[in-house]
């Protein structure tokens, strides 16, 4: 292959300039309708003062078939679910139903302002409620708020609950020496980041050397006395499920303090097992993960918080109630609720898309769903065993992790076996998540993938093992079959650029 | 594949799963539905919402816009909706790049030095302003005008109520609708910001430059929020007002109203706070050959390195709407946003006049508007309002009563440039009508 | 790089299978509501021997997600419009609007069955009648039928028009012994065989050094007295106007022939000069090119057939007509029809889009467009004149034809200049067409393209001249950035393999 | 760019036109219209068309079914459906390997040797099995049935007009609907093919077996055209039975209505005949380095190469369609083709039942059938289901009088997999209450 066409070459297709570059002066790519009203004098409508300063200077001028080719030409640089596996651990990357897109933008919800009337916004308000009475009934846990709009949200939410909950039982002087969060060293970082946002402070339980809560560790720091819950992900990050977790829960309890589950993982539940029968008293769940709403390149998601008919009060408001006369209705009535944590209603397309995902599954579908899931990571599981190190030896739920350890030896580690695993049209696992594993590769396959492409994916594993042994330096340089070669992250965040500018 | 791995049955599966844990039956979620069977039962709920097919004069947050075809072409795209967030560069230039290209547009727009990748919404962008101001000048009192739309400030107070800030409200002007000027009198050597809407929730353009000046002069900052950014091409850009912190709903750029949700937040301020950001930045950077590309950066700041100590704890952000704001901007690009902000005006002065000349109508508020204005009615908004939408099938506004229950008669009226001459007139005599 | 990554590679996303290859027994993507009908036994429905015999083996199983990558991965395999340029000349692919397809999708049109009572499907009719209007005001020429479904149908349409007039004009007898339609030797090939359908026979008219028709030699022709009509392109294929139609047209009148005009380059003319002002006597319009609609890797198309009202009665039937009282209805009552040449109306869904492009760029945007076709083609004709040889002197129209001969003398040929402009990211010009140019190579920008984009292939092309000069093994060799090499066609040909066989 | 070449302007560029030719004037099509306002017209003419709303059982060429929900996201792709015909395989592998697992399907289903990658439309194919007959066999006699779909007759009669062939019609059995046994009479050493449909226009289902036998005894070949063609997985296949070519239309393969078009021709038919097909044919090629690919192939029979000699005058033809056909019988697949089509058999089976028990109504044949009936109705069956349509909104059939004058209390119904029982209960009341 020649030299001149490897990587970024002269290729149009690779060398997609900013909209910024290719704006010329005097395109355009909208046609408005002439306006239709006597016009009003400038002057009248705003003093010059007011008035926007710099007409709008450096803002792309382009024509609509400019604009399809920048996205287009810029698409093709991404991987995607539709092409191929997209096995990031903790991310729950399943197949997105081009029926829910579908369903989303049905005009009589899409152009529908959230502030019509209760009468003349019933269709959507019902979509509301039967999602909450299905994640509820999926979870064991009553209570439901669909504000949240993200995973991390739903966390804040449900934290603030605890912290609204323990400040009204214990009273203020009591509660305030309640204000520590206890944390799994395995957990994901919007965790503590969460407890934190509603002033706790976060105290670190261990794991066990088998991937599990250090129950010793957790009795010892509940007995501290300071304990307001407890996060939990169950499975946990390391895809093992909690096996402990009535026991768990029971310890917590006794201590005064509350448990929140972190339900990222879910996927291995659903069906299966729910928080509300282990004890959990609050959880948020991912939409975007379980419920198989597009990732969209990182948004938007829907982070549902449920909890216990106890801590119903203390949910967002609004509630989306239906009253005696099967009218839904908007319930701001809630004193003890923590808050409003979004306007409106939160995000709605994604509900839209789950309610649909459910119905479209069935009661039976669901569970059908979580057994591919944990069957496909068991196949993972085995298939790669004698290749990578697997640090726990438990059966994984949903997920399993291997690491480098061997691979390291000979000088090839976690990132490297993730870069050439994009030669092979695979996207990477999770790396170096969770943080107590080192080298850690966090592997999800779902449940959409097929015993073929488990296959496949298995044999490149393989094969890269072996290329680690026998031409380190060809998964040391990988990627090689993409537009550009790995990133120098570390310059781009000593000097970082942020945006374009026109003089530059 | 389940003989493969030696198991039996599904059941073998779930053993680490207590068995008096798991759940011997059937969820109690309705039977699978097929395709046919789904749209139709979704055909009928959105026929119930009969508010979504009307001439409609709602605002306040949510605005409706013509969304040109290609903007959904682009986020239908597999590559973009189908994608995680794009933590491996190599193959995922193409969210980078656009996300880098919304940064800048954001920039441009609001005229300030940097912005990240997005926030969930508005509101809560402007929650994590005011954690952010705090964070900034370590000072504790914020103070926000009344005027800064009800559910934003909710949003606030609930972020603020656990973060040690003392959150104050200051009220209006009842002749202007805009900030009152005792504002100035609450600043002080405390204050870690102010917190300004404008054009505000009635409508009225606020004097951003002059609060600024204040705000600066006691070593604040400025927080600009807006709800409606396409009034950006109009209205003297935040930058050049002065304001530290601008953040804004960006729904009007591209975004389906959908009920309210997926919007964007938009985040943007000066670039020596660039490290105290929220959220996810994208930079620029290079590789060995010295190819541009972009990556990820500043993730010191985020949650998942620096877990309770991060700005932030968002992770997932509103990547694919970011994307389709991006699109609606460089579509319409310079001289359509400028058209689009410039017909919102023209057809809010229009109605406004219009409906100040209704027997028994006025317009409280004295202020410069962009595309909102306040009505006052002769008697209960609600209730005309209602009659309005059975009679005429119109939507013809936001009663103000829904937050504020003092001011029964009065009513919040958006105009854009997909209203017509003609709806606009309909309401004006459905207004006559109804009030009679 | 490495050579394992090069061309197909293990790469999934290049090695996607035959779906008949990834079938797995079992799997299904759809899911249907259940029968709600009383089940009537199978003997009772259908004798046995009338019932399929072999339960569709070999036909696919697979899921959904299965589905969606197989076809997102080959879609990646292919060219676009909207990846770039696609400078084929003749074939004018110009941007495809996305309003056009949105338009094209209304409900009201998509699931309107076309045998629905005529005052059900007033709006869907009213659209076939604005516009055959505006086509006739766009050809001068005012009868217009929209039912021939692509050019060449257009063509037969026209032809049989012209046979059908001719019949009966000068009856069964005289009539026989006009059989003789004139193509010029630069004509497409869809041109001689639409006469041949039409049942006539065709004699081929040379072009001039010049590039147009030789007048001459047309007037000698004529004069044997057989001749039933004229089949001319107009700008030709070699993207020259004839400047001599009207006395072209007079030749051919006065021999007691008609003209026919293959409007496949009206893209050269819309808004500017109007065939029927030029004597035309029936043209076919391609509204895949001209009026933007689609072509979809091949079709479908929509050729309308326009001609003078002397010749509207014989346009195939039923006609869209608009009655007293502005409704729209059809009329099959037309004894001089050529006949119905397509069930149905035609391909309605091109008619929405291709009215929606004349509505959108309004009359002075179809000028528009047209100028900047042409200024396009000239601005490349200018670009490659002293890189590549160019035949013939007259300033060309939309399309402008260049050759290889000067890079023929170092071996490199039309054929190795398209594959490597491939490299650069283009999709070919159209090479070997027309006929008469030896190594022709004809490149047809439309209005679709910018200025950068212009000087962008015109960079293109002559790099890949100097490599021609420099490294022709590099031309030689191309593609060297796709997914595979250059096929060998002729052994496919040899012995075709036309459909995959579960044994093979 | 004008002066870049030496001009000034745009009128320059025309130059090579005679001035008296060109038009001095502006176009008489009316201005431009914007985005939002073009739809807001489209959507208008919509409404106009109340036939497209409501349950209906149209058919006859034509027919609603189910089309799931990805196959308009994949010939959405830009990829797809912005390319051109594969001219280059190395930039057209996408079209190209569809096309081949298209040609594939359509042998699969019709259980034929070799399909062609599509024609216009079922009748067009129609018309170019005919004239393929007449190549084979070197004899200008073809005999239709008259049950043939009467559009499809037509277009035939166009198409051969001028080819020196001869096209005779039979009728049908009057109490079968079947072609009549007086074929058997007309078939000769002169025959090239006879044309058969099945199901035939009226529904009923023929003896193709028994009259391939008759057509093959004298030398000719059978031509077997389907207008429904997911009666493929129901009814013994073409192949099965004998047809030496088989053509047919396959909107039902994932195709909107659309107002009758564009559609999708099939074209199969014996391998030994493959250099005598029209149209495109893709098959499988290799590159030097032994990758599989896809080319077209076969070219010497088409038009660019051949000229008149050519089989056949197509160039462009129903590329997307086939796609959307490929998507929609993968997505599918064996097990949902079998179970749409045996959907539609016992809808239809129950509704021909019911219709058939109204008082007055009678099914005047008596033959096997699949999703299509003729209901012979106590009086004027057009006027009949104008009522019905504009008293209970429902399409109820098509009157048979469109196409046979001496007809005229006659309807054909078609029942597919999306009518539901509701929908076929409605249309007996109706039909019953109508005809009262
Ligand atoms: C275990 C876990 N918890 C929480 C989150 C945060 O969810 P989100 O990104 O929706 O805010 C994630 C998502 O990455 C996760 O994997
Ligand atoms: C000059 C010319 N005539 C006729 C045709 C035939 O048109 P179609 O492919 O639509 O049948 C073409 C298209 O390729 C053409 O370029």
């Amino acid at each position: 292959m020649n030299p001149r066409i490897t990587k970024v070459t002269s290729h149009l297709n690779h060398n997609e300039a900013l909209i910024f570059e290719r704006s010329q002066m005097g395109r355009v790519g909208y046609r408005l309708p002439p306006l239709d009203v006597p016009k009003t004098a400038d002057e009248e409508l705003l003093p010059a003062e007011l008035r926007r300063e710099d007409d709008l200077e450096d803002l792309p001028e382009v024509s609509e078939v400019d604009v399809i080719r920048h996205f287009i030409r810029m698409s093709t640089w991404n991987y995607s679910i539709d092409l191929g596996m997209y096995p990031l651990g903790s991310c729950t990357m399943k197949y997105n139903s081009r029926l829910n897109e579908k369903v989303a933008r049905i005009p009589g919800f899409a152009e529908l302002h959230p502030l019509c009337p209760e009468e003349d916004s019933q269709g959507a308000l019902e979509v509301i409620y039967e999602l909450q009475e299905h994640l509820a009934e999926i979870t064991g846990l009553p209570g439901v708020s669909l504000q949240p709009a993200a995973g991390a949200h739903g966390e804040m939410t449900g934290v603030m609950i605890i912290r609204a909950f323990i400040d009204a039982r214990d009273g203020e002087g009591a509660s305030a020496l309640r204000r520590t969060m206890l944390i799994p060293d395995s957990a994901h970082g919007t965790n503590p980041a969460s407890a934190h946002l509603s002033g706790f402070s976060v105290k670190s339980i261990r794991s066990t050397a088998e991937g599990v809560t250090d129950l010793k560790h957790l009795k010892q720091l509940c007995a501290e006395g300071d304990v307001a819950g407890f996060m939990l992900t169950n499975p946990n990050t390391l895809g093992l499920f909690e096996s402990n977790i009535k026991e768990i829960c029971r310890i917590v309890h006794d201590a005064g303090g509350l448990v929140y589950m972190d339900g990222a993982n879910m996927n291995a539940l659903v069906g299966v097992a729910r928080p509300g029968d282990m004890g959990v008293d609050v959880i948020h769940l991912n939409l975007h993960k379980t419920f198989s709403t597009p990732h969209g390149g990182g948004g938007p998601g829907s982070g549902p918080c449920c909890c216990t008919k106890e801590l119903e009060p203390l949910l967002p408001v609004p509630r989306i109630v239906k009253d005696s006369h099967d009218r839904y209705a908007l319930d701001f009535n809630q004193p003890q609720s923590i808050g409003r944590v979004k306007a409106f209603f939160g995000n709605y397309g994604m509900m839209l898309r789950a309610l649909a995902y459910i119905q479209t599954h069935g009661f039976d579908g669901l569970r059908e769903a979580t057994e591919a899931a944990v069957l496909n990571a068991r196949y993972i599981s085995h298939g790669l065993v004698s290749d990578y190190d697997k640090p726990f030896d438990r059966p994984p739920m949903h997920e399993v992790v291997f690491t480098d350890k061997w691979q390291s030896r000979k000088g090839v580690h976690t990132l490297d076996i993730a870069k050439r695993l994009i030669d092979y049209g695979f996207h990477p696992m999770t790396i170096y998540f969770p943080l107590i594993v080192q080298g850690a590769m966090l592997i999800e396959p779902t449940e959409s993938v097929g015993h073929q492409e488990l296959d496949q994916f298995i044999a490149a594993m393989r094969s890269i093992a072996q290329e680690a042994v026998e031409d380190p330096d060809l998964v040391l340089n990988a990627p090689h079959s993409t537009r550009i070669g790995r990133l120098d992250e570390a310059a781009a965040a000593r000097k970082p650029v942020l945006r374009w500018k026109s003089n530059e | 594949m389940l003989k493969q791995i030696g198991l039996t049955s599904a059941e073998d599966l779930f053993t680490s799963i207590p068995e008096d844990l798991r759940l011997n039956r059937n969820l109690n979620t309705p039977p699978a539905l097929s395709e046919l069977e789904l749209l139709a039962a979704f055909e009928i709920r959105a026929e119930r919402n009969r508010g979504a097919s009307r001439p409609s004069f709602l605002g306040g947050g949510a605005y409706s816009h013509y969304i040109p075809t290609v903007v959904d072409h682009i986020i239908s795209r597999s590559e973009f909706f189908t994608a995680y967030t794009p933590y491996q560069p190599e193959i995922s230039q193409g969210t980078l790049q656009v996300i880098f290209e919304f940064q800048t547009l954001v920039c441009q727009l609001t005229g300030m030095e940097v912005a990240n990748a997005s926030m969930y919404d508005g509101s809560t962008a402007l929650a994590e302003a005011v954690l952010m101001a705090e964070r900034v000048t370590r000072r504790a009192k914020v103070i926000a005008c009344g005027a800064v739309h009800p559910e934003y400030l909710d949003v606030v107070r609930t972020y603020v109520q656990h973060a040690g800030i003392d959150l104050q409200l200051v009220g209006w002007d009842e002749h202007t609708g805009q900030t009152s000027a005792v504002i100035a009198d609450a600043i002080d050597s405390q204050t870690a910001a102010i917190v300004i809407q404008s054009p505000n929730f009635f409508g009225s353009v606020e004097s951003v430059s002059a609060l600024a000046e204040k705000a600066h002069t006691a070593g604040a900052l400025l927080i600009l929020v807006l709800t409606e950014a396409i009034s950006l091409p109009f209205l003297r850009s935040p930058g050049a007002c002065g304001a530290d912190i601008v953040v804004a709903e960006g729904q009007s750029f591209g975004v389906p109203l959908s009920f309210g949700g997926p919007y964007l937040g938009l985040f943007a301020t000066r670039e020596k706070y660039a490290r105290q950001i929220p959220g996810r930045l994208v930079g620029k950077a290079y590789d060995k050959e010295g190819n541009r590309g972009f990556v990820l950066t500043l993730a010191t700041r985020e949650q998942h390195i620096r877990r309770e100590k991060a700005t932030s704890n968002i992770c997932t952000n509103e990547g694919l709407i970011a994307l389709a704001a991006t699109v609606y901007l460089e579509t319409m690009g310079r001289r359509g946003l400028q058209e689009v902000a410039s017909q919102c005006a023209q057809k809010a002065a229009y109605a406004a006049r219009r409906i100040g000349e209704i027997d028994g109508f006025s317009l409280p508020f004295s202020a410069p508007r962009f595309n909102e204005f306040v009505v006052r009615a002769p008697s209960d908004a609600t209730a005309l309002l209602r009659r309005l939408s059975q009679e005429q099938e119109i939507n013809g506004g936001i009663p103000l009563s829904r937050y504020y229950s003092d001011r029964p008669n009065e009513f919040l009226v958006c105009v854009t440039e997909v209203n017509s001459r003609n709806e606009i007139d309909r309401l004006v005599s459905g207004l006559e009508q109804c009030s009679r």
